[in-house]
């Protein structure tokens, strides 16, 4: 239990820090020096256009690509050389924007998966880690589908099991990528519920999301990429009267 | 310093036909993603194709074309046996796709057996057994019908690749199937097509392949590590890299055979590719 | 549950009794060729399926670490004679390291790539064997088989012997990595290597276990060849039929359970032992070729998914 | 109820590995059989086929005349696959459950090596085929092998002597870095030793070779007296044609040497007449009059061309068929089966067959070596009923069925 409890130090800086991050494939330049804080326990939007570089920043933030320039320090340490399991065992956690579930095994197992690797990776003892995963899936109603292989959910099922595998890994930082693409309302409200939740128990949320008004309702502060720069940073309803923000979506 | 413009010059030519017997696979693994462990046994029936069209008095190279039809067909009804029962139900395709393909090789090469025996055959024509003196140097007439075959293979394909409409489909089909999809074609039957295309090209190649040496049943093995070498180090899917990986690879067996001694040729250009994979694991034109 | 052992162990022992048995009281020593050639498979099967089956990483050049541990026994035969055990461990330390070294190069890029780098592997150590002149080069090598020691009254008896105790370590490692964290780090990597990464599993420590581990066992199923064949040479020791079938027999037996390629290798190895020698025809090839294509077409979790699925039928009518 | 499972997984493993013991078989009054494994299958089946042909003819032929000690013959052949794996199982099978009275090795030496141990440990007497120096390191004293040739050198000792005659005095060496044609090209450097001849060019190269004209072109530019080939089938075929498009120049005087295929009748035949003037080692071509032997030949033709293997198969098949005869011989005279009164025959006796007159030496190998050197003369194309004629393949050595002189340089005898 230890190991995720906050630290008082870090409860004043920032829990995540981006500076001037880069990010380039072949000529084409995803991320163009892009600085970013986000505070611990902060429910953090991210938004932008299609191909802006959001996939591309929490790729380099969860350890999935590396960034070329600058530099991306957790809870003050630099994590930007860190393999991604790593970061993961440092407390970044995330969601696919499409969902990855380990499709040869149940949901259960699924979440046993981040359990052994990460939360009792060095205990000695089995604790039981059914159990913790039980609780898990009990927490956001998915208890009864504990032995259906994971290949047989429906899309809000598999979002779920993205997030509650995320949360196994007790996270301090989840980042949700797209997780609520392709839900119906009643879903999208669900998974929000599941995201304030969490975040209530101290663990800080970046969200990207194409859905503005979950965006929008969720979020604390916002930030708008575009091109790989950040164009506009505020809260929901700054961003949505900010003008480069309306030209970035709907301009050509 | 002769034997080694000698050298260079032979491997060269060998070289191109490396690149010839490759450029299907380039398709078919490299841009289709199919991995393709037959396609070494497929060129070996497109030689025995041509054998048998040779002995009614057929050309080689126009057997190997006249053989580009039923190649076609197969290669798509191959494809699209592969897509049903495996690339659609997803997972693990590659795993089991490749233990598909290892035993369609066994099947092969037992039907070229029980058809042809295990002998050795070779076939006639008025390129085969001359050479061409260039100053000192003899080339060999059937190296340089290979070489020319290989350009106007490769070229031919990169160009049906680039400027064609179900060339560039069949690019695109490589790069972002949902894309292609939401515009509106059908990335299988795209798919199926190139891998025709794919295996058609591979007849003929085959054709090449009994001009260039005598050829039995078994002898797909010794080019199922050439072919994937030159597909790899080309980078997936790259024509023109086909083209000068197959060179690379030709030019440096032939380099080495002159210099350090022929018995080392196959570890220098698989110690080659290993490097390759190492350090520029996308091959030397990839994307 | 999975975690209860005693079955396995209990199991085990009475194999490795039933073995001894046989060795004591049968005579006829064909069984003991043909039965040897049989559990070597269920070696390189299960080898094979730690890194193949669990992982999703396919590995062509089997016949690589086979040789290579052929080799080795050979090199230490003409060396020192060293007996046979010290072969088996000095042969698994070497195939550990050459897959390590293996996955290291190339463990990090897609599956499809390691695929190739094992078979350029593969050309790569027989060429270099074919030109060592010490361990007899292309011409191969005849090796004299050293007094038998009790208290096995055949060497084929005591090769036999030797390779069930191989299996049952190669089964008893399987099953302990298929049951433990390490498997489902490895199942996870199968299903998806970036989500595994991202839930923490250390994706090419793990994949890099697996491949030293199956190489060590490959290579330790290849050491006693030298003794059993008395005679060793390159285009046979690397021969392309020991990739084909380490890949071919936990596919049909199922990679997904340790028994899977246990099943496979008895059940393939004895349908070739008996083909051999009953048809005598190019049909003996085919059968593996068939096997495959039927088995990954029609049953793509092999024999076990067959049994499985069977299991859940009966199950299903009596609720 | 998981470890009830496992343990029954556990036994039925165990169980199929000890079943079928049970098996037995009597043998007295029974016909007499002759067990062999031989190639079917891989890279040495188009020998394996054709030799099992020619057994099962010599069988036939046996039976016709009533069998040996009135006994019919049967053999019995499983396939080896060409894998030294699969024989040492192989021959147990038939030794103790087939019960099998005689021994045949299987063809070539790769698959012989594995049983050497096993006939030693046994006693039991083994009619080798075709293979090389397997008895090297065993030392049994029950091995015979039936194939013209005892050690390495006496494969090229022809070329050599031809070459010697000629005044050569370099040489140049391409040999394949494959079992076979490496023991051959050992003989050949040791004789080129003797002979004192000095080494301008040496390569092995791998099997995988595709083609051969920088090689072709490096032994031109090394100007030989003398060009050593010990090459499989695939590459011999190659290099000939390499040979023909590139030449080898003035200088040398006679090529070929070991090269294994151009004794077989598909590659002769598609070669045709590039193989003039090559000097290559053999075992039997037309001309060499043994009694039984024309008569032999003109039915294994019929065989072997509805078995699809070597129609004339001059090179392997009339070898085997002389196993056949002196297993026979042997029987007939002792009036037994037993390993030891065979054995002691064949050590001792001049054995009559259709490849002429047999006798062994000490180590179980021909006494008196008969690898004959011929030179393709007059071949041309397109035509498989040239190679019956003697006279297209001038045998130039040993003296004693001589039947032509060398022509030399190389390019000469081409034309």
């Amino acid at each position: 239990m230890t190991e995720w409890s906050f630290d008082v130090q870090t409860m004043t800086e920032p829990l995540l820090k981006i500076t001037s991050v880069t990010k380039r494939f072949g000529g084409f330049t995803a991320l163009d020096g892009v600085n970013l804080a986000v505070a611990q326990g902060e429910r953090f939007g991210l938004i932008g256009p299609n191909g802006s570089g959001k996939t591309t920043l929490i790729n380099c933030i969860s350890g999935a690509l590396r960034n070329e320039g600058g530099s991306i320090q957790f809870s003050g340490e630099e994590v930007s050389k860190l393999p991604a399991y790593q970061r993961t065992r440092r407390g970044i956690a995330r969601s696919f924007q499409i969902p990855r579930p380990f499709t040869s095994m149940t949901v259960l197992e699924n979440l046993l998966v981040p359990l052994e690797f990460v939360a009792h990776r060095n205990s000695l003892l089995r604790p039981d880690t059914r159990a913790e995963a039980m609780e898990i899936l009990q927490s956001i109603s998915l208890a009864d589908k504990a032995g259906t292989p994971s290949n047989q959910l429906s899309q809000v099922e598999l979002r779920k099991m993205e997030l509650a595998r995320a949360m196994a890994a007790r996270p301090r930082l989840l980042i949700s990528d797209e997780a609520m693409a392709g839900l119906s309302g009643n879903e999208i409200d669900e998974v929000l519920g599941i995201l304030f939740k969490l975040n209530e128990t101290g663990i800080t949320i970046i969200m990207i999301e194409h859905i503005m008004q979950a965006v929008m309702r969720f979020s604390q502060r916002v930030v708008c990429l575009d091109a790989g720069k950040i164009i506009c940073e505020g809260t929901p309803t700054t961003i949505v009267a900010n003008a480069d923000v309306q030209r970035a979506y709907l301009g050509a | 310093m002769d034997l080694l413009l000698d050298a260079i010059v032979l491997g060269l030519l060998v070289g191109c036909f490396y690149a010839a017997v490759s450029v299907g696979l380039s398709v078919a693994f490299g841009l289709l993603d199919v991995p393709h462990i037959a396609h070494p046994a497929f060129l070996v029936l497109g030689a025995y194709g041509t054998y048998m069209l040779n002995r009614m008095g057929w050309d080689p190279i126009l057997a190997g074309v006249a053989l580009m039809p039923a190649f076609m067909l197969l290669g798509i009804a191959v494809y699209r046996f592969y897509y049903e029962t495996f690339e659609r139900r997803g997972s693990d395709a590659g795993l089991r796709g490749l233990a598909f393909f290892f035993g369609v090789v066994f099947i092969v090469e037992v039907g070229l057996v029980m058809v042809f025996g295990v002998d050795q055959r070779l076939v006639e024509a008025p390129y085969i057994g001359k050479s061409l003196a260039v100053g000192d140097m003899r080339l060999p007439l059937r190296l340089l019908v290979a070489f020319a075959m290989a350009l106007v293979l490769t070229i031919g394909l990169s160009l049906y690749l680039s400027k064609t409409f179900t060339g560039r489909a069949i690019k695109a089909v490589a790069q972002d199937e949902t894309a292609l999809r939401l515009m509106g074609a059908n990335p299988v039957r795209i798919k199926q097509w190139a891998f025709g295309i794919a295996t058609a090209v591979t007849g003929l190649a085959g054709a090449l392949l009994i001009i260039v040496g005598p050829v039995e049943p078994t002898i797909d093995r010794v080019y199922i590590g050439r072919t994937f070498c030159v597909v790899v180090l080309a980078g997936l899917g790259s024509m023109s890299g086909t083209l000068v990986a197959g060179i690379i690879l030709g030019i440096s067996e032939s380099i080495v055979l002159t210099l350090l001694g022929a018995s080392w040729a196959p570890a220098v250009s698989f110690g080659l590719l290993l490097v390759m994979l190492g350090i520029r694991p996308q091959g030397l034109f990839g994307r | 549950m999975k975690t209860n052992g005693y079955g396995f162990w209990i199991g085990s022992a009475v194999v490795l009794a039933l073995a001894c048995i046989a060795a004591a009281t049968i005579k006829n020593e064909y069984y003991f060729f043909a039965a040897y050639i049989v559990v070597q498979f269920v070696v390189l099967a299960t080898a094979w399926n730690i890194l193949g089956g669990y992982a999703g990483y396919v590995n062509f050049g089997t016949s690589a670490f086979f040789g290579v541990g052929a080799y080795i026994a050979v090199m230490l035969i003409k060396w020192m004679n060293l007996p046979l055990g010290l072969q088996i461990v000095a042969a698994a330390c070497v195939g550990g390291a050459l897959g390590f070294a293996v996955g290291l190069l190339t463990l990090r890029l897609r599956g499809i790539f390691f695929s190739i780098a094992t078979v350029a592997v593969t050309i790569i150590l027989e060429t270099a064997v074919i030109n060592w002149r010490f361990v007899g080069g292309a011409t191969g090598v005849q090796i004299l088989r050293p007094p038998v020691m009790e208290p096995f009254d055949s060497y084929t008896k005591m090769l036999f012997v030797c390779a069930v105790i191989l299996a049952i370590i190669a089964v008893a490692i399987a099953r302990y990595i298929e049951t433990s964290w390490i498997g489902r780090g490895l199942r996870a990597i199968r299903d998806n290597e970036e989500a595994a990464e991202c839930t923490g599993v250390p994706t090419l420590k793990l994949k890099l276990a697996a491949c030293a581990i199956s190489g060590a066992l490959m290579s330790a199923a290849g050491a006693p060849l030298a003794m059993y064949q008395s005679f060793v040479e390159p285009a046979s020791a690397f021969n392309l039929t020991y990739s084909v079938s380490a890949l071919a027999m936990p596919i049909i037996g199922g990679t997904s359970h340790w028994i899977g390629p246990v099943i496979g290798a008895l059940l393939l190895g004895t349908v070739q032992q008996v083909v051999t020698v009953t048809i005598s025809s190019e049909l003996n090839v085919l059968v593996v070729g068939v096997l495959l294509v039927v088995f990954v077409v029609g049953a793509p979790q092999g024999i076990v998914g067959l049994f499985v699925k069977l299991r859940e039928k009966i199950k299903g009518k009596n609720i | 109820m998981k470890s009830i499972r496992l343990f029954a997984a556990w036994l039925s493993a165990a169980l199929l590995m000890a079943a079928a013991t049970a098996q037995a078989q009597g043998t007295s009054g029974q016909p007499i059989k002759i067990g062999i494994g031989i190639a079917q299958t891989g890279a040495l089946s188009g020998g394996g086929k054709a030799a099992l042909v020619a057994l099962q003819l010599w069988v036939d032929d046996v039976n016709a005349k009533g069998g040996l000690l009135n006994r019919k013959v049967e053999l019995i052949s499983y396939d080896d696959q060409s894998s030294p794996a699969v024989t040492p199982g192989i021959y147990t099978k038939l030794l103790d459950i087939d019960k099998v009275d005689l021994l045949i090795a299987p063809y070539a030496t790769v698959p012989t090596a594995p049983l050497m141990p096993l006939v030693k440990q046994r006693n039991l007497l083994l009619m080798g085929n075709f293979s090389f120096q397997v008895n090297h390191t065993v030392k049994h004293d029950m091995w015979f092998n039936n194939a013209p040739w005892n050690d390495a050198s006496s494969w090229s000792d022809g070329f050599f002597s031809t070459g010697g005659r000629l005044g050569a005095t370099t040489v140049a060496f391409l040999a394949a870095d494959q079992e076979f044609a490496q023991n051959l090209a050992n003989g050949a450097r040791e004789l080129s030793k003797k002979l004192g001849l000095k080494t301008v060019y040496e390569q092995n190269y791998p099997p995988s070779t595709v083609d051969f004209s920088a090689m072709i072109r490096a032994i031109r530019a090394a100007k030989p007296d003398l060009v050593f080939v010990a090459s499989y089938p695939n590459d011999s075929a190659a290099i000939v044609r390499a040979v023909n498009e590139i030449g080898v120049g003035p200088s040398v005087k006679l090529f070929g040497g070991g090269m294994v295929g151009l004794q077989f009748t598909p590659i002769m035949e598609s070669l045709g007449s590039m193989m003039n003037g090559i000097v290559n080692y053999n075992t039997y071509v037309p001309g060499m009059d043994y009694p039984g032997i024309k008569n032999y030949f003109e039915r294994y033709s019929k065989r072997a061309i509805a078995a699809k293997v070597d129609p004339l198969g001059y090179y392997i098949t009339p070898f085997n068929y002389a196993i056949g005869q002196m297993i026979e011989q042997a029987v007939t005279a002792t009036k037994s089966l037993d390993h030891k009164v065979l054995a002691a025959y064949l050590r001792k006796n001049e054995m009559k067959t259709i490849v002429g007159p047999i006798r062994y030496g000490p180590d179980g190998e021909w006494a008196s070596p008969r690898v004959i050197t011929t030179q393709f003369r007059g071949i041309g194309d397109k035509n498989v009923d040239q190679f019956k004629l003697p006279g297209k393949q001038v045998i130039l050595s040993p003296a004693s069925v001589k039947t032509g002189e060398i022509v030399a340089p190389f390019e000469k005898a081409r034309k």
